[in-house]
């Protein structure tokens, strides 16, 4: 596997992702992908596509996979037990997609 | 407290649009009310069929459908700068109200912010 | 619900027909940077309740016909936002 | 005439120096505030105001440093002053952990203005009491 990443491992072309790469990037943070967290790569990516944007900080992270799947799994501390760290960096560098601003 | 963002600028030849855009996204982020108004050449915002992916920036009516999923309360739209621009409400984005810009519409929000 | 609107686009300027088209008749409206060449717009009307910077005239040159009695300081900028109980900056 | 409350303001500059008079009349208008006694809880730099807090301006010496003039202010009645991260960004003004992060040759941002988000901004909507807007004119 060879794609370009930048020094936070993120993908630098979102459409060079893979499954593969996914499983890759997850275990460089000892994330082994199950279900629950493929359910949320894939609604990122679909995000993704649908609004040429990812959630542009945690909290909106959150607030779309409220929206999507309910309170039961759009909660901070559900999507910090899949991806630990700041949930929505850890998700998008695992769905592919740009390194988000910090911006709020 | 409820902010309303005024957009009256065309997308893609400034950034003041998507400068307020990201506000809106900021409050509905703190659960603050939170309503976008297009106004002006800004309707031209709500136009389907935008290939923006031609002029290497982002479609701004894909940005904007994900102010709904969000939390922004509300997408109004001028009715007057519809007609001007020859926007049908059928043409436009799902979800926007059609509203008239005048001073009664603005009195209900306590911040007014046109970036 | 008093308004204070800060207008500071030229007469020319898109914004400035929608600032007009906000105010209401008990609102104030202060005219900043290139707004102030509104006062000399002889095709405009202005709404009754109308202040302008006094610094922002006089840079543009903008003195005689009586039209120093809309010229107004910072100081006075600072009490109208006190005073009002929402304030939009066009 | 009942007398006046002190109020507190967040001022936010979307306006750039030298493209637009919002930096100056921001200014002017900050130190009105300040001599009538009330208080700015902060100073946000959104847009093209960014470029207000670049260190790397240089303007003619004959011609006003509004940079250096409003940091002297900010300073001297330590006003915490921020510049939106994400506008900030993609214009090229960047503090030393950005500089890091994105792996740039040089951070640009003048003291004493700080990067941030734009939460920032929307704690300024719900604490101060007043929230004066300057944009670029034309």
């Amino acid at each position: 596997m060879h794609v370009a990443r930048n020094n936070e491992g993120f993908l630098e072309d979102p459409w060079a992702w893979s499954a593969e790469i996914a499983a890759v990037i997850a275990a460089e943070s000892a994330i082994e992908l199950s279900e629950n967290h493929w359910e949320i790569i894939e609604f990122l990516r679909d995000f993704y596509k649908i609004h040429e944007v990812s959630p542009p900080s945690n909290r909106l992270f959150v607030k779309a996979v409220k929206e999507r799947f309910g309170e039961a799994k759009g909660n901070s501390i559900y999507l910090m037990q899949l991806f630990p760290g700041t949930p929505a960096k850890t998700a998008c560098r695992i769905a592919g997609l740009p390194r988000p601003t910090n911006c709020l | 407290m409820t902010t309303l963002i005024i957009i009256d600028q065309p997308p893609y030849g400034n950034w003041a649009g998507r400068e307020g855009l990201d506000m809106a996204f900021s409050l509905a982020a703190f659960d603050q009310p939170v309503a976008l108004l297009f106004t002006g050449a800004g309707v031209n915002w709500l136009r389907q069929g935008q290939q923006a992916e031609l002029i290497a920036q982002k479609n701004v009516d894909r940005n904007l459908s994900a102010a709904t999923v969000f939390g922004v309360d509300q997408l109004l739209a001028d009715s007057t700068s519809l007609t001007r621009f020859g926007l049908a409400p059928v043409d436009l984005l799902a979800g926007v109200e059609t509203v008239r810009f005048e001073p009664a519409l603005l009195s209900s929000y306590s911040h007014v912010v046109c970036p | 619900m008093t308004t204070l609107h800060i207008l500071n686009k030229s007469p020319d300027h898109p914004r400035f027909a929608l600032c007009l088209a906000a105010v209401t008749g008990e609102d104030q409206l202060l005219l900043t940077e290139n707004a102030v060449l509104a006062l000399a717009d002889t095709t405009l009307t202005l709404p009754a309740r109308v202040a302008a910077l006094a610094a922002d005239m006089d840079a543009r040159g903008l003195t005689g016909n009586g039209l120093s009695r809309y010229g107004v300081g910072f100081d006075h900028m600072v009490r109208l936002t006190t005073q009002a109980s929402r304030i939009i900056s066009w | 005439m009942p007398s006046p409350r002190i109020l507190t303001y967040t001022l936010v500059i979307t306006g750039a120096p030298y493209t637009s008079q919002a930096p100056q009349t921001a200014l002017n208008f900050a130190q009105a505030v300040l001599a009538a006694g009330h208080t700015i809880d902060r100073v946000f730099l959104y847009g093209d105001g960014i470029h207000l807090a670049s260190v790397l301006a240089a303007p003619p010496s004959d011609e006003a440093n509004w940079t250096q003039r409003w940091g002297e202010l900010l300073t001297a009645h330590e006003i915490p002053a921020v510049a939106c991260i994400a506008s900030a960004l993609r214009r090229g003004l960047l503090d030393p952990a950005e500089q890091a992060r994105y792996e740039k040759p040089a951070a640009n941002l003048a003291a004493p203005f700080e990067i941030a988000g734009l939460g920032e901004w929307v704690e300024g909507q719900l604490q101060s009491s007043r929230v004066v807007y300057f944009h670029s004119g034309a």
